[in-house]
């Protein structure tokens, strides 16, 4: 269909339209904000360095985000879980071996951290019904709030000056892969993480649960399957992805425990997953489209060509436009087809 | 020309500590032959990318705005050589093109403290800080300390908004300090700071404010304003960027540099007896002399 | 000091900081009755914050400050309307990206406007009302007599949702399409557009929700200054069960909770302070736990196709 | 539409009507016309395109190609509301009514001239039970939806369309869900609709409701009208053999009238499901049985018969493993329901089979392709997996076999589920739920919403599984159904239970009162 007066074209238009008034009224050049944009994230090796260094954990914690929108459960609280699992991982890091053996139990800590963190939003729905919304969100609240007393109390660095822990041993650090830049062994993690993840949900048996009960979860129970107990499961697991992304961040890029540094990652992890349908095969890609988002967002503020607010501006217009993309090809003539 | 990034937190309309960034960077533009950027709203996790891309950008000088920055800056500075990395309000240094800025916020909180003790009434005054970073921490202990050693028995009341940016708890939390009897009341953060001094004109007792000489605000009842002037960090940075006197070293800048300061008491000298008033005027002396030994 | 004062000192601040997280809960339990989520709210709440403060120093009064805010915060509310409604785009995508917008246009506005001059303007504020002259009475006074016009106005907003849950066709016709659209469409009812009229006001009400913080609660606006609260609405309604008077109840406990913990913290000074900002966090996770299953709208989120099943 | 024999006018006609979804030719041509004060019945096997006319008059879909007419009047039916003010009213086979509103509210959804404000509900329901009482009726209307049975539905659902004037009255296959009484019930409204001048369209896969009430049929194959007569010039057989397409009239008869056989119960039968003093309890806490015992045997098929709502639900679903029974013991396969390990997914591994009562919520789901809808229950079958992964070419050969010998008319494996037509839905679940190796078969309403040719191979299959030595709960509300192909049954009436008693002794008058609860044939 190419006629021109479908709704989303009026959708985009006024989006589009939007963001060039705001630009021109701060009396900037719309195409130069664009080319500043996609030149740093696309022409750069910086700029595309950074996006890429971004989508490892964007990625992780859009699988985490996958599987429990596929069962219908909202975990809106990844961030909480991130910081559980991060805290827990460097708590214990003093003790765990160096190595190979040695960052694959600090990752472990991490998946075990977030999933505990997410298993009791987990529990509250499996046992008691309470509803996933409300707990990840206030579970995430409560993270951040116990985050900053650790870096601050018992788990603040030898000299107490700064809130943040002592850095990890290096021995715990995840090797850099690619010479001469920041990308670590965190690629491959996730890289793995999107297999695992995508074989589970499109052959897996567990993945046919997952989708039985976020699209009919009597019938789940018809076939055998609990609902409830599946639902709350899923829960620690997406939380695990959350603990990993936060344990390979502070494994592969930081080295230590400190407040905000996956700022927004459990809202935007959201957007990366369900902009493509919760399909894991292309979680990395949304992944990196949005990274790359933000490292050209990135570049027009480093610029300061325009106002900061004004990123933010464009910021929801692209994903305005990324939404209003993704309803196209769906959009059929009406009574065609239903939801399918 | 020399080329100058101001690598900000926050946005540059806080009101105070970003703003006061902001201003500084303007006097300087205007001070000297400059390009500027200012870059807001920095995400802890942006920091190392934006040093970088900056330094790539051939930038002679990267400020960071906050003590968050020093790691990171530490982590890069030897990548780029021709870059001078500056953290403000933070003591990091490091050859050879890392040095940094601090005031000294132990002192301002003294001073707060001391003139806020003279000030109440019910000799009970109150601090709110957003949340306890250390320059904030150290001007809480600054405040207590103040505060004591003009009168032994104030009692001081602390308390934490948890975030920078949440300002009508941040009157909250004011509130309550004033339900519980403080008559004075100061505070130290972003936008919360708002938050404090707006609950402090509701419920008319007397504030004073931190950093920005912020007496217009609320003239009624900002007795005076602790200042910190960050601003100056930054004038001073880029003045000895162009003249070439830029070290790396800390520079901790107290009252004597213009780091610190105490700003008039516009219409509130009358509300003390001038015995106070004097008691005030010595301390400001005696901080610049270096006599006071009870400092944070 | 004397326990009723606390007691009332409490109430007091707790009805203050729950005012605008009640007005956006109403607004979303509105929007989620209809079948639509909007995790943007936020982002309205902002923008109905800087319109409050910039039509208020325009105009010269708080009313038409807030009735601006209203109206932007249709105005936003209709843009997720029309994404998640008309284009039947993902529901909490669009509330992400309208939270976006949110933060940048309230922002970019504030420094085009009022932010420019660097100085903070004059805002004619609302004042706490002295209702019967009561406001004075020790205890009681603050909390029912001495509170924001606004503060009545959202109490009886709630009432009238409630009854038009309950007693209008209306409300009939919204429960319909949120619970069953096809049913309300096969009896003649245009889904979409019941669904675009809650969304737009309930946005409405959450831009209310903004002013009450920066043209009653306090008098200015700054960047991102409502801290979370979008997000703790969304929790309050689900808690609430979409009851309007329920949530109205929930985020009042959110607030004297918050209120409380404020004032316990500068008495045990002792105790790391985030263990009491966390404190209304897990009274609300402790009541989800005794709350029992919800009663969520059945097409909550879902997108009505006609014809499809 | 050269073949039908009436010579009056149409209310409404659809003139050389096309609908298609995408490759799918649902309605290909389509003529047909209904005058006032005449019953039309649309009858055609599973697919033939008769819900897709509904949803064409009902305003949900607009035809591809043709007009449709009303009083010669070409009118364009784009919505719902269109056809409402139009004065067409509609019956969907899966009722339109918000499950957690109550009746009244439901009637009042569509009462556009109360306007938005203040609803008057006891103006409202003074007018609803006017109306409800000119059809015979009488209503709960203060109780949700949700607590209501589909006989109850049913009436609010006809007192809905016809609190406007309705000239055009559709009922899609509202017999399928009642009991006998119900069904009469419903054709004496129908009969008094009629007699007011109200033009109907019903569709059902049951013959005897054409001769009971229709004076015109109109039979769909594959989309097209094949045949359009009065109904007093058709005969059962006639009409199956436009249905199916066949000219061998024996074969047409064959399937028109069903056969006999009965082979279960051997003696000395082997229980493999034992039910002793249970008691069940509804979804509201009320007790719906108490103190059931009765035996499933290998081998036999035993009926479960009643007006619905009486508890039947409960117990197949108790039996199933979804629930445990309130009081009392169930035995089943080895595993005891007061047991750890009781539940659908032991059962199921044990060998129980289970076909829902309830279709769409139970028994499928809607987006999901048939292949992964053929996993339903099967989940934990290794047959199908290996190292937790699906093995995804052996599922679809066996999912095309299985339909292929169901005859689902569907493109193939990989087509969503919700895009198949009701009937070839219940037959997907159906080529899921009976397999080889099945020792406990729950059948609810197998053939709820099948044509009358997939019924009897239904029944054949039953009949089969029985020989195999299954044990088989057949839950039905149809007599016929019942006396067709079960040994034994069983009849649950307001709290009583009647039987279980041998098929072969027990007269249909008999069974006839039981469901209408009395011990003793009323004369
Ligand atoms: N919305 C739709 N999208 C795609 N195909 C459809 C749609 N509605 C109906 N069909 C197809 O059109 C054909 C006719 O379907 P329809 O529902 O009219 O059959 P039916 O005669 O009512 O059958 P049944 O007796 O099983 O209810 C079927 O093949 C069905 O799959
Ligand atoms: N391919 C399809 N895509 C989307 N929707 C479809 C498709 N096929 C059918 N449908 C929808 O699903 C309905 C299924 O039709 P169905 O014949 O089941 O209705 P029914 O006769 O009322 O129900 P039933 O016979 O199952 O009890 C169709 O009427 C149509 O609206
Ligand atoms: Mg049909
Ligand atoms: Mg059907």
């Amino acid at each position: 269909m190419t006629r021109l007066n479908r709704p989303e074209v009026y959708g985009i238009v006024f989006v589009v339209a939007l963001v060039v008034g705001a630009i021109l009224v701060a009396g900037a050049n719309p195409f130069e904000v664009a080319r500043a944009a996609v030149q740093r994230a696309l022409f750069t090796r910086a700029g595309f360095l950074e996006a890429l260094l971004r989508t490892v954990p964007l990625t992780i914690m859009g699988l985490g985000i996958a599987l429990s929108f596929r069962a219908g459960v909202f975990n809106i609280g990844m961030d909480g879980q991130l910081i559980a699992g991060s805290a827990l991982a460097v708590a214990l890091a003093p003790w765990l071996p160096g190595g190979a053996a040695g960052i694959a139990l600090f990752l472990a800590l991490g998946i075990a951290g977030g999933a505990a963190w997410g298993g009791i939003a987990g529990l509250i729905k499996a046992r008691l019904g309470g509803n996933e919304i409300i707990t990840t969100i206030m579970l995430t609240y409560v993270a951040t709030q116990l985050l900053s007393w650790l870096v601050r109390g018992p788990m603040q660095e030898k000299m107490r000056i700064i809130p943040r822990s002592d850095p990890i041993d290096a021995a715990l650090r995840l090797p850099v892969i690619v010479e001469g830049t920041r990308i670590h062994a965190g690629f491959l993690v996730a890289v793995l993480a999107v297999v695992a993840t995508a074989f589970v949900v499109r052959r897996g048996r567990y993945g046919f649960k997952l989708d039985v009960v976020g699209q009919n979860a009597s019938a789940a129970a018809y076939a055998g399957m609990n609902p409830a107990a599946i639902a709350g499961m899923v829960l620690a697991v997406s939380g695990g992805f959350a603990g990993l992304a936060g344990a390979v961040e502070i494994s592969g890029v930081y080295g230590r425990l400190q407040e905000g540094f996956a700022p927004g990652f459990g809202i935007s992890a959201i957007a990366v997953a369900l902009v493509v349908r919760l399909n894991p095969w292309l979680v990395p890609v949304s992944a990196l489209g949005f990274s790359l988002l933000y490292a050209g967002l990135g570049s027009v503020a480093q610029k300061a060509l325009v106002p900061f607010p004004l990123i933010n501006i464009i910021e929801g217009a692209v994903v305005f436009l990324f939404l209003a993309a993704s309803v196209m090809p769906a959009r059929v003539p009406a009574g065609a087809k239903s939801d399918g | 020309t020399k080329r100058i990034a101001l690598v900000l937190p926050g946005p540059i309309t806080d009101g105070t500590f970003n703003s006061a960034a902001n201003k500084g960077i303007e006097a300087a533009k205007k001070k000297y032959d400059i390009d500027v950027v200012v870059r807001e709203n920095t995400d802890f996790a942006q920091i190392e990318d934006v040093l970088r891309s900056y330094a790539e950008d051939g930038f002679d000088m990267v400020i960071g705005h906050g003590f968050q920055f020093a790691e990171p800056v530490m982590n890069i500075h030897a990548d780029y050589p021709k870059t001078f990395f500056v953290v403000n309000t933070a003591q990091v240094a490091a050859e050879p093109n890392v040095a940094s800025f601090d005031n000294r916020w132990g002192d301002a909180g003294y001073l707060a403290g001391a003139v806020a003790a003279l000030y109440s009434k019910t000799g009970k005054i109150g601090h709110v800080g957003a949340i306890p970073v250390p320059v904030i921490e150290q001007y809480n202990l600054g405040f207590e300390r103040g505060a004591k050693r003009m009168k032994p028995e104030t009692q001081v009341l602390s308390a934490y908004v948890g975030s920078f940016s949440d300002i009508a708890r941040g009157a909250e939390i004011t509130t309550s300090q004033i339900e519980q009897g403080a008559d004075v009341v100061t505070s130290t953060g972003n936008e919360n700071v708002i938050g404090t001094i707006q609950a402090a004109q509701k419920a008319k007792v007397l504030a004073i404010g931190t950093a920005f000489d912020s007496a217009a605000m609320a003239p009624e009842t900002i007795i005076t304003t602790a200042l910190i002037n960050m601003d100056v960090n930054i004038d001073l940075a880029v003045g000895k960027l162009i003249d070439g006197t830029l070290k790396p070293e800390t520079y901790v800048l107290g009252i004597n540099d213009g780091g610190i300061g105490l700003a008039p008491l516009r219409g509130f000298e009358s509300k003390i007896s001038a015995e106070d008033k004097a008691r005030i005027d010595q301390l400001v002396k005696d901080l610049a002399e270096g006599k006071i030994t009870d400092l944070p | 000091m004397d326990e009723i004062l606390f007691v009332s000192a409490v109430l007091a601040a707790g009805i203050r900081l729950a005012t605008p997280i009640m007005l956006a809960a109403l607004g979303e339990t509105l929007g989620q009755r209809s079948g639509v989520i909007n995790v943007g709210i936020e982002g309205i709440m902002l923008v109905g914050a800087f319109v409050a403060v910039l039509g208020a120093v325009e105009t010269g009064s708080p009313w038409a400050g807030l009735a601006l805010a209203m109206l932007a915060g249709a105005a936003m509310g209709a843009i997720h309307a029309y994404f998640s409604v008309v284009l039947k785009a993902e529901q909490i995508v669009a509330g992400i990206a309208l939270l976006f917008l949110g933060i940048g246009l309230s922002g970019y506005g504030y420094r085009l406007t009022l932010g420019a001059s660097g100085t903070a303007a004059a805002i004619p504020g609302f004042r706490p009302l002295d209702v019967l002259g009561l406001a004075g009475v020790p205890g009681i006074g603050p909390i029912l007599f001495g509170q924001q016009a606004l503060v009545y106005l959202t109490f009886a907003a709630a009432i009238a949702m409630a009854w038009m849950f309950s007693s209008t066709r209306l409300g009939v016709i919204v429960k319909a399409v949120g619970e069953y659209p096809a049913a309300a469409a096969s009896a003649g009812i245009g889904v979409d557009r019941v669904r675009f009229a809650c969304v737009s006001v309930g946005g409405a009400l959450a831009g209310a929700g903004g002013a009450f913080l920066s043209i009653a609660h306090l008098w200015g606006f700054v960047e991102g200054m409502t801290a979370g609260r979008g997000f703790l609405a969304i929790a309050c309604v689900v808690l609430a069960r979409w009851s309007p008077l329920a949530a109205i109840a929930v985020a009042l406990l959110f607030g004297i909770a918050d209120a409380l913990q404020i004032r316990v913290q500068s008495m045990m000074p002792g105790v790391p302070y985030q263990f009491f900002v966390i404190a209304p966090y897990l009274v609300a996770i402790a009541a989800v736990g005794i709350g029992s299953r919800t009663a969520m709208p059945a097409a909550l989120g879902k997108p009505f196709r006609p014809g499809g099943r | 539409m050269t073949s039908d024999p009436s010579e009056r006018v149409g209310f409404v006609a659809l003139q050389a009507v096309t609908k298609r979804f995408g490759p799918v030719v649902a309605n290909r041509s389509v003529d047909l016309q209904v005058g006032a004060g005449e019953v039309l019945a649309l009858v055609g096997e599973n697919g033939a395109g008769k819900s897709t006319i509904v949803n064409m008059l009902s305003g949900l879909f607009m035809p591809d190609e043709g007009r449709i007419l009303m009083e010669g009047q070409p009118v364009r039916l784009h919505s719902p509301s269109v056809a409402v003010r139009a004065g067409i009213g509609t019956v969907h086979q899966h009722y339109m009514l918000v499950p957690t509103l109550t009746a009244l509210d439901n009637i009042a959804l569509q009462q556009t001239e109360l306007g938005l404000g203040r609803l008057d509900r006891a103006a409202l329901a003074a007018r609803v039970r006017q109306v409800a009482a000119d059809l015979g009726f009488s209503l709960d209307l203060d109780s949700r939806i949700d607590g209501l049975d589909v006989a109850q539905q049913q009436r609010i659902e006809i007192v809905k369309s016809m609190m406007h004037a309705v000239r055009l009255l559709i009922l899609d296959e509202p017999t399928a869900v009642l009991g006998a009484d119900d069904r009469r019930h419903l054709f004496e409204v129908i009969a008094r609709l009629k007699g007011q001048g109200t033009a109907v369209i019903l569709i059902t896969h049951k013959l005897e409701d054409v001769f009971a009430i229709a004076d015109r049929a109109v039979i769909l194959r594959g989309g097209r009208v094949v045949a359009a007569s009065r109904v007093a010039d058709l005969t059962a057989a006639a009409i199956v053999a436009h249905m199916v397409g066949t000219a061998d009239s024996g074969k047409a008869e064959a399937i028109a009238t069903g056969s006999h056989r009965r082979g279960g119960a051997p003696a000395g039968a082997t229980a493999v499901c034992r039910v002793r003093g249970v008691t069940l309890r509804r979804a509201n806490g009320s007790v719906a049985v108490s103190g059931l015992d009765v035996d499933l045997n290998a081998g036999e098929i035993l009926a479960l018969a009643g007006v619905e709502g009486n508890g039947q639900s409960e117990l197949v679903a108790c039996l199933a493993g979804m629930s445990r029974p309130y009081g009392g013991t169930i035995e089943s396969l080895g595993e005891r329901s007061d047991g750890r390990r009781w539940g659908a997914a032991r059962l199921r591994a044990l060998g129980l089979r289970h076909v829902p009562e309830d279709r769409r919520r139970y028994g499928i789901v809607g987006p999901m392709s048939l292949a992964r809808n053929y996993l339903l229950g099967n989940q934990d079958r290794p047959a199908f997996f290996r190292w937790g992964l699906v093995k995804t070419r052996r599922l679809r050969d066996a999912v095309a076999a299985r339909l292929a010998e169901y005859q689902v008319v569907a493109p193939g494996p990989e087509t969503p589920m919700q895009n198949l037509s009701g009937g070839n839905q219940q037959k997907t679940v159906l080529a899921r739920e009976l397999g080889a190796d099945t020792r406990i078969l729950l059948a609810a309403h197998p053939s709820r919403g099948l044509d009358i040719k997939t019924i009897r191979f239904v029944h054949s299959v039953l009949e089969e599984a029985r020989a195999k030595g299954a044990a088989i709960l057949l839950q039905s509300s149809d007599i016929d159904e019942i006396m067709a192909v079960a040994d034994r049954v069983i009849v649950f009436s307001d709290g009583r239970v009647f039987g279980p008693a041998a098929c072969d002794t027990l007269s249909r008058a008999q069974l006839g009162s039981w469901i209408a609860g009395h011990q003793e044939v009323t004369p």
